[in-house]
């Protein structure tokens, strides 16, 4: 875990409020693996207006060449002020944090399911997975045409097969990325399954995997202070044999956790 | 060849090798190793620990307001056993002292959490009379003088070690307080505690926090908490750990000149995980361009 | 067609045509007329007047903190002859209710201030006793129960005119003195005049304020502002008129849903002259997209 | 008085800390008066941390091309991030504020005494004076021969007669400014005299000229809130015939007050 000046290297506006950030970040970039984030500083430095830093994933991991990537949707003040730094700008970044993804053997099916912005740290594990040998089936959903088009999953991901949902129908299946899971599943038959997205979606594919006993993983978001496991803010509910549940930290027992474990109301 | 500094400061009993600490709740225990060598801080402030382990407050706990946050975590911690036993033992690693804050439901609990703490590796005792955000005991102990006083009293004649009593901001007279704490024999005070604050999701129109109300920490109350330590030095006569928003050694020397003589690093923790270190470099470089050999004389000088 | 949004109310008997008001001693009086066309505002309240003149306090009378300031003005005012005979004619030249802030030494001095106020061209009066910039009365007028009885009961006893009291958040139990107003025959409270704070310069080590402490206001202090609202609204039965830190139309929306009938924009007029311009249209927009046909339904609505 | 957006048309580092700031603001540009100031909101547009605007004289007044200049000092976060702003920039102004200075008959003899970047409000003034036929001597101090070239004087007026004076004599004439002025003030005899600068200068500009019985104005300055007269917080003490002194309001009685009547404490 590093605390790092990265440099801006590539800034991209992607569209319906999607950018993408390339920052060398070398000290993160080789510690990094899928799944993790890093906890952004954003805004004028002096300023504490806004405070806390904003937890953004790693979307792209390139070891060798010292840089990750940031795929990111403006959705309020910070996220608006990340989305105006320039080429040239240094980021002050906390990373890698959190606990990535339990990556699967060789050889094994596994269906990775995206919604949304929720896609972006499934994108380093695609190419993880096919690396290391395999097969990946990548389920990715979004509210239209265009939301796809600025996730750029075909430039994302290097490898593995992409599977396509709109909820408007505009591309690739008409329908929830669950539904189109729930149809395509059988035949795939998945050892293993990962998904990040919105809360609903999380749910209904810890239903299905259940119904099917398929085992996987699914990355949380909660509202952070530190990012680091010490603050305690983070938290989500997960099973235990005790208690009806107990509270365990998104940022640093997650934010991947088994899905058979999570608790979500 | 520049003179030495002396950043020593002795805070009722507990010698630290300067005058930053943490803010209790804020810093975890090894969680921010990897940032900070503990060695390096004046103290440690571990999160309230109760006697019997606790779940916190439901979700929303953290809420981002201007220059602040509030937050309800409400004293989620594994309680004081395992404590003693799993987390304890990380810090005597170090050569840091380090201070339990407590808090308990009843006064008893407050004297029983003394008892169990007295133990080699904790050089003093933070009492938490101030949490806004449990339903039994917390704040409620802290706004009355005749309750801090038995509170106080409890943890005194159940320990020889060194007893800091957290005081509250939300209260009309903060001096009566901490004279209360002062009379029942702490040897030490801190303050302050959070704001007690709430926000409102205009998206939902419901409280944002999961608990409703919160605390509000950070530069926001800066103003509010120098004030506190500016009123409580000049009138009663203990050692005082200063905080509330302290970002920069800027904001200690304020609080020092108000007249602290140790300060904690609570939310800054959050936003610049070597906030610590920053502050005890800054401190060191402001003494030496002054020309100040000896921290100590900048305690309370604003008013000295 | 979009359908028109009723942003009426009534703040204890002043019929207000939109919710938004300003808070005393931030807009001054014609001052802010280059920039707000003082007929589009609720209400407007004046400067906390006194019965002789008043110089103030002396400078640095403003110190910028982390979303916040400092002041210490010290109820600096002409006195109430010279607001009667030079200042209200200004007002009377426009059509909006005109709410005078008044500041007595003695409980006596309250009462005589409202009867002089009894004229045309004055909608009502804010009790202020909750100023902690000056040395007699002031604050200490508002932090205890029996004291705030006897105020409020001079003022009610003076004046037919609808009587706001303006409660300080500097107490431990606020809701406590709001009952006490409630009682005494106030027929609004307005919440929250400023944090007890202070500043120190590193630089001079010294305060920062020429009067010491001074009053914190602006979004800092936003949360404790909505905690005080929420507290009161759900526990005296008495419209509210919410202020501390109100800079956008989004924050004006905190208080309303909190329980605030009115609301008053303070220090944001200074960073934003047109605030509460900004803030009615904001308003007026949020209704139209939520749907809401009267602004009246989203008063307390967080909690109702 | 306007608020305006207004655009940075130029910027320039000037050294020692001063930069310049060219402004199309043509509402404020159009009403302004030498002595006047613009109040600037700092800092990103909806950060809370700096609150408050920076009052900053303006230091040049082109009625014509609809333009304001803005000659500050970086002392502080506010004039840091008003320093960082790029060409292009919008720039959110109240202006123009505050009462000038009282414009002299034409063939009047004026001595204009600045110190430092005190200067800034004196550079329309002498350009005004000059316009009006009046006969100026511009007495201006600075620290050092940098601190000079830095406020560029020979560059900001056009007409008039320039005297520099430095505090360590690496240009023009060795010593304070007012001694300086002390110096040459006899055999140029002036009607009437204009001084902005650090407090002390003030005091022995004010203190000279009651002892030549030459009347003339200051320009002060205070912490400001509203910039405009609402908040009572920029008051200076000026005489009364009734109590020891009253206070007056800096943004809008002044920043310019007669000589005569201010108490410098
Ligand atoms: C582990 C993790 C990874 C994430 N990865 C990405 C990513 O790759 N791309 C992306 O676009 N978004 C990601 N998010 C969500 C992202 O953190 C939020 O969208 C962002 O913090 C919003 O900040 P804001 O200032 O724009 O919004 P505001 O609503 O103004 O933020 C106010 C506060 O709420 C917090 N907050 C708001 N929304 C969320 C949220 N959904 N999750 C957590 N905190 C939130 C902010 O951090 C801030 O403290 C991730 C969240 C987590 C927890
Ligand atoms: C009428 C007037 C005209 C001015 N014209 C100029 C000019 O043309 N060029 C120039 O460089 N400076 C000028 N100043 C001074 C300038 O306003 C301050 O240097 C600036 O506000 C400092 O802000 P900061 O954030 O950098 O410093 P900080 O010290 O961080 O500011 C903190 C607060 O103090 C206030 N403050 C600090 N110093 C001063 C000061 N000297 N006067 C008033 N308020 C202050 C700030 O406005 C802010 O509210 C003028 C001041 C006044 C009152
Ligand atoms: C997330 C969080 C958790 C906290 N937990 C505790 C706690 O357990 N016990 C306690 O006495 N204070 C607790 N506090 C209060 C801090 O110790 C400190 O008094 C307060 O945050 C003000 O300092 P700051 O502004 O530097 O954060 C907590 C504060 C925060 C932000
Ligand atoms: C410069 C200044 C002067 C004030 N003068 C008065 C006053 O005369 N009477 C009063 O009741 N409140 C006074 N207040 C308090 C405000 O009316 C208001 O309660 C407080 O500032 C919180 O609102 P805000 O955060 O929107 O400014 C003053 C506040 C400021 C900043
Ligand atoms: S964000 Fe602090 S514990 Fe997770
Ligand atoms: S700055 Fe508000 S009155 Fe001058």
């Amino acid at each position: 875990m590093y605390l790092e000046k990265g440099k801006v290297r590539a800034r991209e506006e992607r569209g319906c409020g999607y950018y993408w950030l390339e920052i060398e970040s070398p000290a993160v970039a080789a510690a990094a693996v899928p799944g993790q984030f890093v906890h952004v500083r954003v805004g004028e430095k002096e300023s504490m207006d806004p405070l806390l830093r904003r937890p953004i994933s790693l979307a792209r991991i390139e070891r060798e060449k010292g840089r990750i990537g940031l795929l990111y949707r403006v959705v309020g003040r910070g996220t608006k002020l990340l989305s105006s730094v320039c080429e040239g700008a240094e980021l002050d970044l906390m990373g890698p944090l959190g606990r990535g993804f339990t990556l699967v053997e060789k050889g094994k099916r596994v269906a990775v399911i995206g919604g949304g912005i929720g896609a972006a740290p499934l994108f380093p594990l695609v190419a993880e997975l096919v690396d290391r040998g395999a097969e990946v089936k990548f389920f990715l959903g979004a509210a239209n045409h265009s939301h796809l088009q600025a996730l750029q999953p075909e430039k994302m991901i290097r490898g593995g097969e992409l599977v396509l949902a709109t909820d408007d129908g505009s591309a690739g299946f008409a329908g929830r990325v669950t539904d189109l899971v729930r149809q395509e599943i059988g035949p795939f038959r998945p050892d293993f399954f990962y998904a990040c997205g919105p809360v609903p979606m999380l749910r209904a594919v810890q239903q299905l995997m259940a119904e099917l006993s398929v085992p996987g993983e699914l990355s949380l978001e909660e509202r952070m202070g530190c990012g680091v496991g010490a603050c305690l803010a983070c938290v989500c509910k997960v099973r235990t044999a005790e208690a009806p549940f107990t509270y365990r930290k998104v940022c640093s027992d997650g934010p991947v956790f088994p899905a058979g474990e999570v608790l979500l109301d | 060849m520049t003179a030495q500094v002396n950043l020593k400061v002795n805070l009722g009993g507990i010698e630290m090798k300067n005058p930053v600490t943490v803010a209790s709740g804020t810093f975890g225990g090894p969680e921010y190793a990897p940032y900070v060598d503990l060695n390096r801080l004046g103290a440690v402030v571990v999160k309230g620990t109760t006697l019997e382990p606790r779940q916190g407050n439901p979700t929303p706990r953290i809420w981002e307001t201007p220059a602040g946050i509030l937050n309800c975590i409400g004293l989620m911690n594994p309680g004081v056993e395992v404590f003693l036993h799993e987390h304890l033992p990380f810090y005597r690693q170090y050569d840091v002292p380090v201070i339990v804050n407590i808090a308990g439901n009843t006064v008893e609990e407050y004297g029983l959490l003394a008892e169990k703490l007295n133990v080699e590796g904790v050089a003093g005792l933070e009492v938490n009379i101030s949490c806004p955000n449990v339903k039994k005991g917390g704040m409620a102990f802290g706004t009355d003088p005749a309750m801090v006083r038995e509170v106080v009293a409890a943890v005194r004649a159940a320990t020889p070690k060194p007893v800091i009593v957290k005081l509250s901001p939300n209260v009309t007279d903060i001096v009566a307080i901490a004279e209360a704490a002062a009379t029942a024999g702490a040897d030490a005070l801190s303050l302050i505690n959070t704001l007690l604050g709430m926000a409102i999701d205009i998206r939902t129109r419901r409280p944002a926090l999961g608990n409703v109300m919160g605390g509000l920490s950070g530069p926001a109350i800066k103003p509010v908490a120098v004030r506190c330590v500016w009123q409580v030095a000049q009138a009663v006569d203990l050692p005082i750990v200063g905080m509330g928003g302290i970002m920069t050694a800027a904001d200690a020397l304020e609080f020092i000149l108000a007249g602290a003589t140790a300060v904690a690093v609570g939310t800054a923790n959050f936003v610049n995980p070597r906030a610590t270190l920053d502050i005890i470099e800054g401190l060191e470089a402001y003494c030496r361009e002054e020309g100040i050999t000896d921290i100590k004389e900048l305690i309370g000088a604003a008013w000295k």
